[in-house]
């Protein structure tokens, strides 16, 4: 299944799109999630290393689970307001 | 017990004046609004004008996250908006705005609208991108949300 | 150093937008309102409408001195408006607005708003009459002004 | 001389008026213009004797001087905001 990964600011603009895909046999966690787009994206790794990840419109951290069929996202710390 | 609870993602300039007559209740008598505004200069930095782009779907979760946990501080607020405008925005314009109206100005109004503001600007997925005379950079804050920053 | 001070006794309604828009430098990016509104019900009492008497000429010096207290306090404030409306005024409608600007929400922003409604109601020679369904009464405060009240 | 003296809000109503008059032959302390007012309007001394005095728009206390010249107020605590 492929999994579609929304980027905001500056992750956006690094990956020249506003979404990421990657191919999924089934879950894996927050940790693993940046680690894969990491090797599909080298020049992006430490970025995603960094970024903020959300699954399902809340903040997931290293060990929660990303299914395929979930909404996520990766961004920056936000500077809204 | 009336209470009023605006939230809002808009490309609209934002309109304090209707903000304050939505939120206020016949029982409040203050209202504290907070309005983040462009900053022109800061130093010697220039800033032409600022671009705010939103994950909406989620940045109105939290906003309503943000709503929950000032209610739930500030039981004596009646009103309360939070408004978060997008798109760009030019140098004295209001970026957002919180506004909190209660039965009187001891009851926590400026508190909750001071809470209000440094929650939304910690979990509300938003970015500006800053625009100078010499280009333009987006803006990343410095707030790392943890679990107890996800809604309850 | 650019500030920009507005002090205003007025029949007109108090515009909420445009006191922002006046008082907000360009280096500025944190603007608190307080406004105090006609408040309907209290508790089981109720409020028709409200007028408000000013003696004006002290009012006017009384305001300034309320300003020049608040910038002694608070040196990052920027702009600042202290706004008294006089007359017949509508439950939920705005009688009095202080309005602050500066840099940031953290330079004291939100304390010089509360300062400035809090010697407002001391020293500003205004009253309020309120009329209710059965009535009308001149409101008296409680702040008996010593010599430390006097401008310096 | 006479020293007019403004007098707002329920002064005012009670003495259903917006100045009174005083007759001065100079020189009154803040005290004695209280009851210089008490003796000339009973019904409203205990008003005055509460009520807060303003000389040239500046709050004013007992052992302070009123010359008839000056602009001079009675009011009570102030009710505004």
């Amino acid at each position: 299944m492929t999994l579609t990964v929304q980027v905001f600011a500056t992750l956006k603009e690094r990956a020249g799109a506003p979404t990421l895909s990657l191919e999924l046999a089934g879950p894996i966690t927050v940790r693993e999630l940046r680690a894969r787009l990491g090797e599909q994206h080298p020049e992006l790794a430490e970025l995603f290393a960094r970024a903020l990840v959300a699954v399902n419109r809340e903040f997931a951290f290293d060990h929660e689970a990303v299914q395929p069929t979930d909404e996520v996202a990766l961004f920056p710390p936000v500077s809204g307001g | 017990m009336d209470t009023i609870t605006i939230l809002r993602l808009t490309r609209d300039p934002i309109d304090l004046n209707a903000l304050q007559r939505a939120v206020t209740t016949p029982r409040d008598g203050a209202v504290v609004i907070f309005t983040g505004t462009v900053r022109g200069q800061t130093g010697a930095h220039q800033t032409s004008w600022l671009a705010y782009e939103a994950y909406e779907a989620m940045a109105l979760e939290k906003l309503r996250q943000v709503a929950e946990e000032l209610r739930a501080r500030f039981p004596l607020v009646h009103g309360l908006a939070l408004v978060q405008r997008i798109g760009e925005m030019e140098v004295g314009e209001p970026t957002v705005a919180v506004v909190v109206a209660a039965a009187h100005r001891g009851d926590g109004a400026f508190e909750a609208a001071r809470y209000g503001i440094d929650r939304l600007k910690q979990i509300v997925p938003v970015w500006k991108r800053e625009v100078r005379p010499d280009g333009s950079t987006w803006v990343e804050g410095d707030y790392f949300p943890t679990p107890h920053d996800k809604a309850r």
